[in-house]
């Protein structure tokens, strides 16, 4: 066993972060706001491969691509809480069960 | 004039004459009608005297050309053209002098009748395609012609419309003789597939060389010859109404008289004895076709006969007596005796037709009613009818002398002499047939004529016929009764025909008889002591004890004889069979096809099975996309998973 | 002549004039006369092909050939032989009088239904004339939208389900022959019939190629099993839509056996020409059948025009057999005549039919047998008519039907007696079929009133009939003209359909 | 210097113009309502005349390869600038009648323009990952701008959620690829791929990446947003929705599969294939089933995004500028399609039921006659052009040995005929419902697009020669 | 047993448990409370990972801007909690089930036995003068500039994408309200429709209808 820490280890903490981020979409079946929390925890999974691999290959790409995804996962939340406003200023509601007037 | 412009002008100037009266008859009125087509008749009438005259009395080369080519296909002509010699020449005059008479006699029968252009048209149409069929060198044309007299005796039958009767009689014969035709083009396709021509004289040249030829049939060969004669018979069959095709004959007096006199009696029913004779080369190498032949015919001649005792309707009896005189021409056939069936075609031709045209004065008398339990004590009121129908009847009987006796003991003889077992047998048929010939052709005479008058003739005025009615009476009743005696010799043992017909020496029937004599004289000398004579007048005084002496007897027998009565009162269930089995079957398989295999399985199963599968799925689906978020990304979840699986693989 | 591109004009002149009467939305009359001037005017151009046709080469000729898509080698290639221009001929022919038969009968939108009929015109002559693999799809898939229209539009009471049927059908089919298609394509480089018919395959790629281009044209022509859309649609459809539908569209399945399966697969079609007899053979018996117990005339005609199909099918592939059993191929050339002639013939009686019925539909409004009777009571003029046509029907000789059936009998005889006999027994069918709705329909006594107030044909009517009839009887005395045309197409094509393009 | 502006004229130009018209349409919005409409206007044939001026053979870097400009890149822009033009045109009306039209839709339709075309020129993954969710985030947005319609809302969040979660699957398979090979670019990690092979990160990573991919075309089983969101957005947005984006998606996936990926197509050839396969079975076999027109377009969307699969699939550069062709055309006959759906409308009337089409053909013959010719060309019927984008897709499955698949693809194409009939049945042969006699255009603009749109399809139908030359020469270099 | 290792252990642990509440709860404060200490704990694994700029920027911008906006939206919608609490079992187990296989499936390729971790070296650690912020700004300003750009773009668009979305017209009334383009459009036939009566009703249909009544 090495002394600093193995690249696999942190890939598998980001792919449980992010296997967990999946099921709190899918599983999650009354709270929007959950969902858009669950999606910023999907990004942050990916930033921490990202991470990882950048430092591991010793380039500063991936933490580069870190940083726009982070900016993105701003703006991102940004609208989907607004489309969150909007969706509660219509139906006064943000259960995920309540978003199924179209099917088919 | 050449040779083959007089043969053109007797073959198209009735087609003149049936397109004038058909399509301008409207404007040409019914005199109009009739003498277009009359006088294109007897044009061909005259030339065709002409033609036999060179021909049996000048002696004139047989000819055989082409008029044009219908289309070349594969090396193959096909071609319309004459081949006339001396049976060509004997069947062009009989067809023509025949038919002048009819349309003559058709003057007066349909003078009160509706469609009285359409029907001179279609009589002069008949004309032109029985000569066709008579006059052609091939096969094609001979099977044009075969279907184009099938097709105006579909027209005619079917001439009252109106009629349900008729209509149903039409179709029947038109179908009957499908039947027929389906054995006889399968006979031209195997004269294609064997000598590569269509041509008669070509096809007679390529005999010699497939004497032999056999056909496998999985392990059994069949002998070609045979197998294509047959084919060809059965054609003959159709067309000349041997059992089993002949029911369609007796129905086709739905027709007006005159064509069944015409066509029904004196030419189109003939034409398949012509064909066997006119294709004799062939069937002279099939011995077992030959056989085949002799004993339908003369099947055909005693049971035919023997439903002529029961029928009520002058015409039908007239009709069944045409079925059995048709059966001796066949049975004639059967030993070889090509001469003695083509000479009792042409006496049948004159006395049939005569007993038709006179059956149908009766009928004008009676005004159209057929029943003979109607009729009676007519021979004071009608006596040129009467004296036709005596003459006609007698020539049928084959009362030494006449036409008939002639012709029918030529056949006789010729069966006789064949002396093998069938013939024999054939020959035991055959006079019975003579005796039940004779029966009933008197009963019908004596209850038309010598019978107590009936309610209907004593109520109704009852008179002769005009003269267009009786004239051709006495023009057919001329040669019913001197033609036999004038032509026997020539034609039956004589060369009249010797250039058409082909007969194996060992086959050759004929120059056995006519060792025993063969003038006319002889004949008659013979006869009047043979057996058949005999019978024949047995037949005719038995038919006088029944139905003039002893009237009463005769429910009495039929009660007695019931079984025997119904059988043939039903003319033996061949009727009832053919509903049952053919039409019904080809209805129920039909009904079965349409709805079952064709609805429900290809078009409800498959395609519209195949539509609703995917409509199905297409709901199946639907309901996957069920609007819910969280659905949507586990199934996107899912196949994620799915397709890493794959990919891990 | 310098090529003057006849063929584009026989294209291209009734889609035109198609775009032009579709703009005289208002004025009827004017779109009436015009289609009909214009159709007569393409038929007369069509002419020119027959006279300009050199019979004595299998060559094509009117060849028109012209780069269209140029990264898949795609070009506008027109040419016609012997085997195509009477079909083209036919076309023409057929066009004027779907459309003057349409003048009465169609009142809402004429203007439309007319152009319908007058691109499909152009269309069909396309199907006909190209040489290009994709050019012929193109018009052959493009055929299906006016029919789909016409049909959907001025049809029956179940226009929607046949029409429906008849494209998705016909679509299914063909499809397989577009993949068939990009399948040589990637062989040789090249979209042109004429490559595709010269280039090697393999065994199996042939069998393959074979089956999708079955289908396709089984379908098209239509053969058992895949046939029920042909009634759907025939008793759907208005009268001028059956009549181009039965007497050109079915051809193109037979065209399309001609110019595809037999020259482009011939191992292929050796190996599998059983199947092919085989279902023309259940076609000529079992249809045979089914038409004799319906109720609907269009549907009996639409029936016994399935059986007819047969023997064009038939005919088509007997050659191997006829050399399997006799070892030369003496017979061959008169088979495939046969179906060519035969698909001429019915073009012209299945036309001939169709129109008869419309003429009585027109008047009463209904196809059913039974509410008919008598019809010739009160319109005789008309009788004798259909009572040709139902004898040509029948394969009466002397008349057109019977020419095809007879040389594909004679040739089947050749092959195997007992597919001859299988065959032959049309003969009887055909009748019983026909001659009984004549019986029914026509003969008899007048059944209702309705029938009683039938008025006999007009001079257009009359007019349509004539012509048919007179080309029914022509033909059947005298077929020389259009044997002779197509001598040295069939022997090239039979030349190419027993020479093995194996590898 | 100069080189670089000449090369980034048309991203320059269009970013300009959308805040120079998001600050002008607060001033002039009251006084001049179309103003911004038409500048907006102005500017895409602004744009596209650039591009078209400076269009580029060679492939020219910037930016130190973050940024191309090929061909490919050009004809992909020229189109989506067509498609977004035609989009506004149609959509104004819409938008008009509904009270939503608004500076800000014109503004944030360039900039999500604006990021698709970054899409196609996008030589990285940072540079793609930022066009797409440019591209993205605007259409949520979009989408959405129909505030009180409780449709539009929930068809934007069901877009969002799962989209955003796409975009992650797609950012953690880049994450991998990066992971393996250390480099963004893609000529990297072209050349690091071909000389080290494709080790199974990448594959997994692969996987990934495809299931964005997927997403972003709509290809079965990612395929679920497209019907809820085609439906439920506002057809003015609809319509946008449903062109340009899907070029955009095309360019996506060449950049990141051919461009960079291209080493491990054994790898995504057999994932494209399931998909394609599926999208094909889906799209067509479900659309039988729709009663609303929207929706039955968006499933045959679905299955038209499984052909353009097919095209990719193949692997070969044919079959790239196939599934080109494929995506350009089908572009231009969904918008065409959404555009009759907003010709019918009225203001609180949608006209999206296919029933509401009955009659068609009488009410408005020419309406009738673009949504005939626009049906069968989505059908595959020749001579439009969608039989031309099937066919040369299909050639090339063919020439990749793909024959059963082709045999495939074309038996569903039959399956998918029938929904099409369906709707010209309704539009020909149904009697025009009672409360619907009326049909008129709305505006003249939107006569003459459609117009154009259906001319264009036939004529492209009847002489494809040229674009498909284009397509396949831009394609070669 | 390295001390980065501990930590990380630790911080990761703390992560997938924070993790685990934000999926888990019912409550959405709670929910987004896990949250943050979910991208704390992150960003103490990417400090280890000597990240130092984005572990901080994670925390500062993430937690202190983004986290607080959710926070400050659940608290605006005033959400109704009682029907969010009905829970999400009834798919729970082949959820479950779905996820723990796509990890398993991650995890075959991820794990160290298989993935090929001799060519990730371990990184060296940064010099004392080298600068985590310092590299990553030369590359954003130099290499990355266009990606910057973009990102500016994108922040704009969110914003008037925010604002169009979220802003609502001051409730004015009805009077002073007025859309000029729609009254410029405005029809005949939007505001009166024309209705065609016959003018004289045959007696029968009268009855007929009284009939039908």
């Amino acid at each position: 066993m090495s002394e600093f820490l193995q690249l696999s280890d942190v890939l598998l903490f980001g792919a449980i972060l992010f296997v967990l981020s999946l099921a709190g979409i899918f599983l999650n079946r009354k709270n929007l706001i959950i969902i858009l929390m669950s999606i910023e925890l999907m990004l942050l999974a990916v930033n921490t491969n990202l991470v990882a691999f950048s430092s591991y290959q010793e380039n500063m790409h991936g933490q580069v691509f870190v940083f726009f995804i982070l900016t993105v996962a701003a703006a991102e939340a940004a609208i989907g809480l607004a489309l969150l406003v909007l969706l509660f200023r219509n139906k006064h509601s943000i259960n995920v069960d309540d978003l199924s007037e179209m099917k088919g | 004039m050449s040779m083959h412009a007089i043969f053109l002008t007797i073959l198209l100037s009735p087609l003149v004459g049936a397109i004038g009266a058909g399509v301008f008859g409207r404007w040409l009125g019914r005199s109009g009608s009739h003498t277009i087509t009359i006088s294109s008749v007897a044009v061909s009438t005259l030339l065709a005297a002409y033609v036999f005259y060179q021909y049996i009395f000048a002696g004139a080369e047989g000819y055989n050309a082409t008029v044009y080519t219908w289309m070349v296909s594969d090396g193959i002509h096909f071609e319309a053209g004459f081949l006339v010699d001396r049976l060509t020449a004997t069947m062009m005059l009989v067809v023509t002098f025949v038919s002048l008479m009819v349309h003559i006699y058709t003057i007066g029968y349909m003078h009160h009748e509706e469609g009285y252009e359409r029907f001179f048209s279609y009589i002069s149409l008949f004309t032109f395609s029985m000569l066709s069929l008579v006059m052609s060198n091939n096969f094609l044309q001979l099977f044009f012609g075969w279907e184009a007299v099938g097709l105006v005796s579909y027209l005619l039958i079917g001439f009252y419309f109106k009629r349900e009767s008729a209509n149903q009689a039409s179709l029947k014969a038109f179908l009957v003789n499908r039947v027929g035709d389906f054995g006889f083009l399968l006979g031209i396709a195997l004269v294609v597939g064997y000598f590569n021509t269509l041509d008669y004289v070509e096809f007679f040249h390529g005999l010699a060389a497939q004497k032999d030829t056999t056909i496998a049939f999985g392990d059994t060969q069949v002998h070609m010859l045979t197998l294509l004669t047959m084919l060809l018979f059965v054609g003959a069959m159709g067309k000349s109404a041997q059992m089993p095709l002949h029911v369609w004959l007796p129905e086709s007096m739905e027709g007006p008289t005159p064509i069944s006199a015409l066509i029904h009696a004196a030419t189109m029913v003939t034409a398949g004895i012509f064909m066997v004779a006119r294709l004799s080369p062939a069937y002279e190498l099939a011995e077992g076709t030959l056989n085949f032949i002799l004993l339908t015919g003369a099947s055909t001649a005693l049971f035919m006969g023997l439903l002529g005792i029961v029928q009520n309707d002058i015409k039908r009896v007239v009709a069944y007596s045409t079925l059995s005189q048709l059966g001796y021409m066949v049975a004639a056939l059967g030993v070889s005796a090509y001469a003695a069936g083509m000479f009792h075609v042409l006496t049948h031709a004159f006395f049939k037709a005569l007993l038709f045209l006179a059956a149908g004065s009766v009928i004008i008398a009676m005004h159209h009613d057929q029943d003979i339990r109607n009729m009676g004590g007519l021979a004071k009121k009608m006596p040129i009818t009467y004296a036709a129908l005596l003459v006609g009847s007698l020539a049928l009987i084959g009362f030494p002398g006449f036409s008939g006796f002639y012709s029918k003991d030529g056949i006789l003889l010729a069966l006789d002499a064949a002396n093998t077992g069938t013939a024999q047998l054939a020959l035991v048929m055959l006079m019975l047939g003579v005796f039940v010939t004779a029966f009933y052709s008197f009963r019908m005479f004596f209850i038309v004529f010598h019978a107590p008058e009936s309610e209907y003739v004593r109520t109704h005025e009852i008179h002769e016929s005009p003269w267009v009615v009786t004239v051709p009476l006495i023009m057919l009743a001329i040669p019913a009764m001197l033609f036999g005696a004038v032509f026997v010799e020539p034609l039956l043992f004589g060369d009249m025909l010797k250039d058409s017909i082909v007969v194996l020496p060992q086959h050759d029937v004929l120059a056995a008889v006519a060792a025993h004599g063969s003038s006319a004289l002889d004949m008659l000398m013979h006869g009047l002591l043979a057996l058949p004579t005999w019978l024949a007048l047995s037949g005719v005084a038995l038919a006088w004890y029944l139905y003039i002496h002893r009237p009463a007897l005769v429910p009495m027998i039929a009660r007695r004889l019931s079984g025997a009565h119904s059988v043939l009162r039903h003319a033996y269930g061949f009727d009832r069979f053919n509903d049952i089995v053919f039409v019904s079957g080809a209805r129920r398989f039909g009904d079965f096809f349409s709805r079952i295999t064709d609805s429900r399985m290809i078009d409800g199963w498959i395609v519209n099975g195949t539509a609703n599968t995917i409509a199905f799925l297409a709901q199946k689906g639907r309901a996957i996309q069920t609007g819910y978020l969280y659905h949507y990304a586990f199934i996107m979840i899912f196949s994620l998973m799915g397709l890493l699986a794959w990919a891990l693989w | 002549m310098t090529q003057f591109p006849l063929l584009s004009a026989l294209i291209w002149l009734p889609i035109l004039s198609g775009v032009l009467v579709l703009m005289l939305k208002h004025q009827p009359t004017l779109a009436k006369q015009f289609s009909l001037w214009s159709s007569i005017g393409v038929f007369i151009l069509s002419l020119g092909l027959y006279t300009g046709f050199d019979a004595t080469t299998a060559q094509m000729q009117f060849v028109e050939q012209a780069s269209w898509i140029a990264v898949f080698n795609i070009q506008y290639f027109l040419g016609v032989d012997g085997i195509s221009m009477p079909l083209i001929i036919l076309t023409t022919f057929t066009t004027v009088l779907a459309v003057w038969s349409a003048f009465d009968c169609i009142k809402d939108r004429i203007e439309q239904y007319m152009a319908a009929f007058l691109m499909m015109n152009g269309i069909m002559v396309a199907v006909f004339s190209a040489l290009d693999a994709i050019l012929f799809y193109v018009f052959w898939e493009a055929l299906l939208i006016p029919m789909f229209l016409v049909i959907g539009q001025w049809g029956g009471v179940r226009r929607v389900y046949a029409t429906i049927k008849f494209f998705l059908y016909t679509f299914l089919g063909s499809v397989f022959m577009l993949i068939a298609f990009l399948y040589m394509y990637h062989q040789v480089g090249s979209f042109s019939i004429l490559d595709f018919q010269a280039m090697p395959l393999s065994y199996v790629a042939q069998l393959w190629i074979f089956l999708a281009f079955l289908v396709a044209f089984a379908v098209k022509i239509p053969m058992f099993p895949v046939h029920t859309w042909l009634p759907d649609a025939h008793v759907e459809a208005p009268t001028a839509g059956s009549v181009v539908l039965a007497a050109i569209m079915l051809k193109m399945g037979g065209y399309g056996f001609l110019r595809f399966s037999l020259p482009m697969t011939p191992d292929a079609a050796n190996a599998l020409d059983w199947l092919v007899i085989a279902l023309s053979l259940i076609a000529i018996v079992y249809i045979s059948m089914i038409a004799l117990v319906q109720r609907d005339m269009k549907k009996l005609v639409a029936y016994s025009s399935i059986a007819h199909m047969g023997f064009v099918t038939l005919g088509m592939f007997l050659l191997y057999s006829i050399l399997r059993n006799t070892g030369e191929i003496q017979g061959a050339i008169m088979g495939l005549e046969g179906a060519m002639i035969q698909m001429v013939s019915h073009g012209l009686i299945s036309a001939a039919m169709f129109l008869a019925i419309g003429v009585m539909y027109d008047r009463m409004h209904t196809r059913e047998i039974s509410a008919y009777g008598g019809v010739v009571n009160s319109m005789p003029v008309f009788a004798v008519f259909v009572l040709i046509f139902a004898m040509a029907n029948a394969g009466l000789p002397g008349t057109s039907g019977f020419v095809g059936e007879f040389m594909v009998i004679l040739a089947a005889f050749k092959a195997n007696f007992w597919i001859a006999l299988a065959a032959a027994t049309t003969l009887i069918f055909g009748a019983a079929y026909t001659l009984w709705m004549v019986k029914r329909v026509i003969f008899g006594d007048v059944t209702n009133h309705h029938v009683a107030e039938m008025n006999d044909l007009t001079r257009r009517e009359f007019m349509i009939m004539l012509i048919l009839a007179i080309a029914v009887i022509v033909l059947g005395f005298y077929p020389a003209p259009i044997m002779d045309v197509m001598h040295s197409s069939i022997e090239h094509l039979i030349e190419q359909a027993m020479t093995s393009k194996l590898p | 210097m100069d080189m670089m502006l000449q090369i980034l004229a048309p991203e320059i130009a269009l970013l300009i113009a959308s805040m120079a018209l998001l600050i002008g349409d607060a001033f002039w919005a009251k006084r001049y309502p179309a103003l911004t409409f038409q500048l907006t206007l102005a500017t895409l044939v602004v744009v596209m005349v650039i591009i078209i001026a400076t269009f580029s053979w060679e492939s020219l870097q910037l930016f130190n390869g973050a940024f191309i400009r090929d061909g490919v890149a050009d004809v992909l822009k020229v189109a989506m600038i067509a498609m977004t033009l035609l989009a506004f045109i149609f959509a104004r009306d819409y938008l008009l009648k509904r009270d939503i039209e608004r500076g800000e839709y014109y503004v944030m339709g360039m900039i999500s323009l604006l990021g698709m075309m970054v899409l196609a020129s996008a030589y990285d993954m940072i540079s793609l990952f930022m066009g797409l969710e440019i591209m993205s985030l605007s259409l949520y947005a979009m989408i959405a701008m129909q505030k009180d319609s409780v449709f539009a809302i929930e068809s934007a969040m069901k877009y969002f959620v799962l989209g955003a979660m796409a975009t992650g699957l797609l950012l953690y398979g880049m994450s991998l690829v990066y992971g393996n090979v250390g480099s963004l670019q893609f000529a990297t990690i072209y050349q690091t791929l071909s000389a080290t092979g494709v080790s199974l990160v990448v594959g997994l990573g692969l996987v990934f990446i495809l299931v964005g991919l997927a997403f972003k075309f709509g290809a079965a089983p990612f395929h679920n947003w497209v019907p809820d969101v085609y439906h439920g957005s506002p057809t003015g947005i609809t319509l946008f929705l449903a062109a340009a984006p899907k070029i955009a998606a095309f360019a996506l996936m060449f950049r990141l599969l051919i461009e960079g990926l291209e080493v491990a197509v054994m790898q995504w050839q057999s994932i494209l294939i399931i998909l394609a396969v599926l999208s094909l079975v889906v799209g067509n076999v479900v659309a039988i089933a729709q009663t609303n027109l929207k929706r039955m377009l968006a499933y045959s969307t679905i299955a038209h995004m499984g052909f353009i699969l097919l095209g990719f699939m193949t692997g070969n550069i044919e079959g790239y500028a196939a599934a080109m062709f494929y995506v350009v055309t089908y572009a231009l006959m969904s918008i065409g399609g959404f555009g009759v759906i907003v010709a019918l409308s009225r203001r609180g009337f949608e006209a999206d039921n296919i029933r509401d089409l009955s009659g068609l053909g009488r009410r408005n013959p020419l309406l009738a006659l673009i949504m005939l010719v626009l049906l069968l060309s989505m059908a595959g019927i020749p001579p439009f052009v969608g039989f031309y984008a099937k066919l040369v897709v299909l050639t090339q499955v063919v020439e990749a040995g793909f024959t059963s698949l082709a045999v495939f693809a074309v038996l569903m194409s039959v399956i998918g005929a029938y929904y099409y009939l369906r709707v010209i049945k309704v539009m020909y042969f149904d009697e025009p419902l009672e409360n619907m006699v009326d049909a008129h255009f709305a505006t003249a603009s939107l006569r003459v697009g459609l117009v154009f749109v259906g001319t264009l399809v036939l004529l492209l139908g009847i002489m494809p020669g040229d674009l498909l030359s284009l397509f396949s020469m831009v394609m070669t270099y | 047993m390295g001390i980065e290792k501990v930590l990380f252990y630790v911080f990761a642990l703390t992560a997938i448990i924070a993790s685990l509440g934000v999926i888990g709860s019912r409550n959405p404060v709670r929910a987004a409370l896990s949250l943050v200490l979910a991208f704390i704990a992150t960003a103490g694994v990417w400090l280890l990972l000597q990240a130092e700029f984005l572990g901080i920027v994670l925390i500062l911008v993430y937690v202190g801007a983004v986290m607080v906006l959710f926070l400050f939206v659940i608290m605006m919608l005033d959400i109704n909690l009682t029907p969010l609490k009905e829970g999400f079992a009834r798919y729970l187990p082949i959820g479950i089930m779905v996820a723990l296989i796509v990890l398993a499936e991650m995890s075959l390729i991820l794990n160290p036995n298989f993935f090929g971790l001799e060519i990730y070296t371990v990184p060296t650690a940064l010099g004392a003068h080298d600068s985590n912020t310092k590299m990553l700004g030369q590359l954003l300003f130099t290499e990355y500039l266009y990606a910057f750009v973009l990102a500016a773009v994108l922040l704009l668009l969110s914003i008037v994408a925010a604002i169009v979305l979220t802003l609502r017209r001051r409730q004015q009334s009805e009077a002073l309200y007025q859309n000029v383009g729609d009254q410029v459009r405005v029809q005949a036939s939007d505001r009166l429709t024309m209705v065609k009566m016959p003018a004289v009703v045959r007696v029968k249909e009268v009855v007929q209808g009284a009939d039908d009544e």
